[in-house]
């Protein structure tokens, strides 16, 4: 059931899964965006959920999460837009992204409960590490679901530890710092990534600061993947009139596809 | 790293390695004899330690019931408990080769005491500040500047202490290596509320010894204001096992019963906020609510957790009072004893008024005296300014 | 009553009654114990005495010559040297039963001082203020009224300190019998030059003891600003008949050669003003002539008697330092050691800025720290403001 | 010489001395005022000179002082004054009112020399009392000028020793207060004046805040004459515009000497 830990990712090569928030613009349309983003040829989505004070993420995304909450956006939400999501088709594999306090707040059981309904494959807290997720990767185990470790150039003597516990794949922080465009990557980056996925049981997947086609390559080159956020969000934050507009939407979302598409190409 | 369930070390992967350096370094000075010994010599002949401890015997008349007495925290150098714990971790800072220090403020103190410190201890310093405080507080920030540091506006939510703080993490994170982030106060990812009640546990040392110097026996209630905790949690936490009653003051802005009003343990919920699980004043989303407070410095949507741990446990009991409550009870401290407290401190010595009449004149009520009022001027004129002119 | 040919009582015939009861009083508390034992203990409980001496060593290197030690008088509650004489005149008012306390004050720290003494002591309190200096000082206004005091606007003169002068001289002669006068420096007629430096003189009391046990002797010159001299008198005191040398920096505003400046000693003439012989500024007919400082707490036209006649006996060296200099040498302070000083304080620094290089390592130079700078920060904010945003 | 030490003075009952300042509202005036109140029959003139800093004052004289001093008004130009209304014919005798600091910055030695010049009887100095006026004393006996000592309600054991050395006469300041137009005066002044008489060798003479004809006549009867300042400086300044006008400093003038006649009938 759950489709990250299924042979068709755990398989595949230079995997691609973008970012995108629930509610971003609004709950119709990043319904449709992710809809839209598989249609692209990605191999997973990471369905993010907004929050008041996203400290691991950048301005563009903060600012993504402020215009979603005013679109009623929320952790609920974001599990009943998946959802529907899945009703009209979406068949990739859903991480879902969040921070530990929306999770707290509705309860450890009932977001588990909440992803099982909406088919979603796994969970990735940032401010979560490893030291605080006992309870819920034991929740997580039980229902099936993966949950999503970081590790960071910083993490050194943690990685091993971190990587035993791996499920679905490992996200690297390509940067030391918060999510957001870069524009260079440290060579230890490389020789770091390799090091990992000696120890990795799962695919390695690169993330933080990638937005260009040329970076996406680059990190294809040396993990299992990447994951690309603040580029794709401020894309779509971009074409946000166009996305609420009848008329516009369709030539927006096709927009969307070309912009993934050729992160891929 | 935690207080019953509360504390703990929600943080980004990335700066999990940070905090374990810091928390190593931490355990390396916490019984270092020569760390003990410069930050004495700091503490006491640049900041002035031990602060008095004064009778406020006309207050005490006034209120007619317990002997008050005041721990004067705001003849601190810089005017306020903060400098004790900036001075400490600026100390711990140089000896783990930081070369910049970072810092979050709200009403500026906390930005003014750790550029004080960065100048004393010739490092460079970052405060970072929301863009409406830095508009409120214009010559807090004329001051960390004329200090050398550099102030940094946050544009992000609401612009405030709470912003600035996700900002100053962020920072840190994309900063680490050089970096130490000097938070300040109890609050944060462990080791720092652990760290910061240690360091500020010199209130409560020194005033258990001035009260047995001066009368011989121990107060029988402490009073402090709580906004992040660091002033209370610092003179409680030498008294935990002795049989005085505790009591931290809350901010209850316009009143708990309106949305107006910063009282985290008295209407929030347990949740994670910079790092640490605690009380928060927090949506049913799990979004956190900016509080409220006529005072800056306890206007913030969570609290210590050791402060959630031992309201929990029952050891230390919790009230909230008004902002005009408040204000009544700074004017009496001006008048009665001639000294203008910050309008933080007021909302202890507020629960002061309410209750001192409640004990005898052989029971001794002692008043954490956090911070000088200096700062709070222009606050109080706009607010009295029509009763006072 | 005279320091060689300086002080003496010129005062109108009305007042020789109250000034041979304040002689009286103050000769009966002069060496007694009971009053020693009192005013000991508001210094130390109430105001944080004994103040910290402070090891400038980043100030020292910086300007590469003495070794350079701070005396922290802005550590005080009210954070200037002021307190120390109000709390023992208040004291002294006090004892000699009377029910009203008056002072005049420039920019507004004795006023203040004087408020929190009358509030502490349970005294009413009128401060004479200049209508012009109430404009410029309208937070410390509000701080005494804060404090319960009534600040009275005065219109005659320039509208400054001078004139607040006057018109507290004049409702003391109509009101001598229940009311005391705490006049703030070491100026008026006598017995006040010789109490309030008698009261200030804890200041080099406390230095030297601490000088002796932080580096056991007694430091190569001691520098302090002088307005009417007060800090000055306090520090420099005790010191009188030890081997160091002793150097009081005036306020030389635009410069000298300007008509815009207050260095009494460098460019006035002996006179009488405010009841005491001494160098005044004062015109060929013997008018005052309104001085000019930056510093509102350096802008007097005379000067203390006892600081003429150690002037003109060669026992004490007077400089005088520009706006200018003074503000360089603040931002010093703040930037190499955190410490943001009082203008006037700046003066003092100025000197030290200009010559510590002229000493060597192992020559220690002491600074008489006289206030804190943050009343200051909306003038240096005007003056630097271009510079720091 | 001293026409305050001859008999005419000494002997004299209900004595009214004036008080005018020298240069107000302007030079030529001022000696023009003095001349008026010969001519309505006053004892003796005090002649004020202007200083910066009147502390034993009221506002009235301040104000008065620096309109003087605006005018051009120092304790030399009311020397200069003074010669020339002895020329002018001024007969009264004249005593110089001035505080200490216009005096220590001409010179004792110049400025007695100056009063000689203008055959000014005394001299008055509120702020040098008799313990600072040594030097002073002695020049003055030597040049044949009154030192004019003052003595207030609250001297009690200072009485005897300052009364003792009473040249011309004793100036018993009737009030606690500095000078200005008062409206009550306590019976413990009477009695003190009473007491003050007995030992005194000279006249004594009730100052500070007398402005009515009532009060005039009040402490004529209980000392042996009255000063009038304020009251009469004031009706002065109110009238410094016709003062100085062609026209109407005649009839300015005129006003003056009635104002000082109503007082004393």
């Amino acid at each position: 059931m759950n489709k990250l830990t299924e042979e068709r990712f755990q398989k595949k090569e230079n995997r691609f899964v973008p970012y995108i928030m629930s509610c971003h613009p609004t709950y119709e349309a990043s319904i449709e965006i992710a809809l839209t983003l598989q249609e692209a040829g990605v191999d997973a989505i990471e369905w993010g959920v907004p929050f008041s004070d996203p400290l691991a993420d950048g301005p563009v995304i903060q600012q993504a999460g402020d215009r979603a909450r005013k679109a009623g956006g929320s952790l609920r939400k974001a599990l009943e837009g998946m959802k529907e999501a899945r009703q009209q088709g979406l068949q990739a594999p859903v991480v879902l992204f969040t921070y530990v306090n929306p999770v707290l707040s509705v309860g450890f059981e009932k977001v588990i409960e909440g992803m099982k309904e909406a088919e979603i494959d796994g969970i990735l807290i940032p401010d979560l590490p490893f030291e605080e997720s006992e309870e819920l990767r034991k929740l997580c185990n039980e229902a099936g679901i993966s949950l999503i470790s970081l590790i960071a150039p910083s993490s050194s003597h943690r990685m091993e530890k971190i990587s035993r516990l791996g499920d679905g794949f490992l996200y690297y922080v390509t940067s030391l710092g918060v999510t957001g465009t870069r524009q260079s990557f440290s060579d230890q980056i490389s020789h770091s990534i390799n090091e990992l996925k000696k120890t990795a049981t799962v695919p390695v997947l690169a993330g933080f600061g990638i937005s260009t086609r040329d970076q996406v390559r680059h990190f294809q080159s040396i993990a299992d993947g990447v994951i690309v956020g603040s580029a794709l969000v401020r894309f779509i934050g971009e074409r946000e009139q166009a996305l609420l507009s009848e008329n516009e939407s369709k030539e927006a979302l096709k927009e969307i596809k070309e912009f993934v598409q050729e992160l891929i190409s | 790293g935690r207080f019953g369930p509360f504390g703990g070390k929600y943080v980004p992967e990335t700066l999990m390695f940070a905090l374990e350096e810091l928390e190593k370094a931490y355990e390396s000075i916490r019984h270092d004899e020569e760390f003990a010994r410069q930050l004495h010599k700091e503490l006491k002949e640049y900041s002035g330690r031990p602060t008095a401890l004064t009778h406020a015997e006309r207050l005490s008349d006034h209120y007619g019931g317990a002997t008050i007495y005041l721990k004067r925290e705001d003849l601190n150098h810089t005017g306020a408990h903060k400098i004790n714990n900036a001075l400490a971790q600026g100390l711990l800072a140089k000896k783990m080769g930081k070369t910049q220090i970072i810092a979050e403020t709200g009403a500026g103190q906390h930005g003014v005491a750790s550029a004080t410190v960065a100048a004393r201890f010739g490092m460079s310093c970052k405060v970072f500040m929301g863009a409406e405080d830095i508009r409120r507080q214009e010559l807090n920030v004329f001051r960390m500047r004329l200090l050398g540091a550099e102030v940094i506006e946050v544009h992000s939510g609401g612009k405030t202490l709470k912003d600035a703080t996700n900002e100053a993490i962020r920072h840190w994170v994309a900063n680490v290596h050089d970096t130490f982030y000097l938070i300040g106060s109890v609050v944060g990812p462990h080791p720092y509320p652990m760290m910061v009640r240690d360091f500020q546990s010199i209130i409560g040392e020194e005033s258990k010894k001035q009260m047995n110097e001066r009368i011989g026996k121990l107060p029988d209630e402490i009073v402090a204001c709580v906004g992040g905790g660091s002033n209370a949690m610092g003179m409680f936490y030498p008294f935990i096992n002795d049989d005085v009653k505790l009591t931290g003051i809350e901010a209850a802005g316009k009143g708990t019963e309106t949305p107006e009003h910063a009282a985290t343990l008295t209407k929030g919920r347990k949740g994670v906020l910079h790092g640490s699980l605690s009380y928060l004043l927090q949506d049913e989303d799990g979004n956190i609510i900016e509080p409220y407070s006529i005072s800056a410095g306890l206007d913030y949507p969570g609290i210590g957790p050791e402060h959630a741990h031992l309201r929990d446990i029952g050891r230390v009991k919790y009230e909230a009072v008004t902002d005009d409550e408040a204000m009544a009870a700074l004017q009496d401290l001006c008048q009665f004893e001639g000294i203008l407290p910050a309008i933080e401190t007021a909302h202890a010595l507020a629960y002061v008024k309410q209750n001192a009449q409640r004990m005898s004149k052989d029971q001794v009520l002692l008043v954490c005296l956090s911070g000088r009022g200096d700062k709070d001027v222009h606050t109080i004129q706009q607010v009295l300014g029509g009763d006072n002119q």
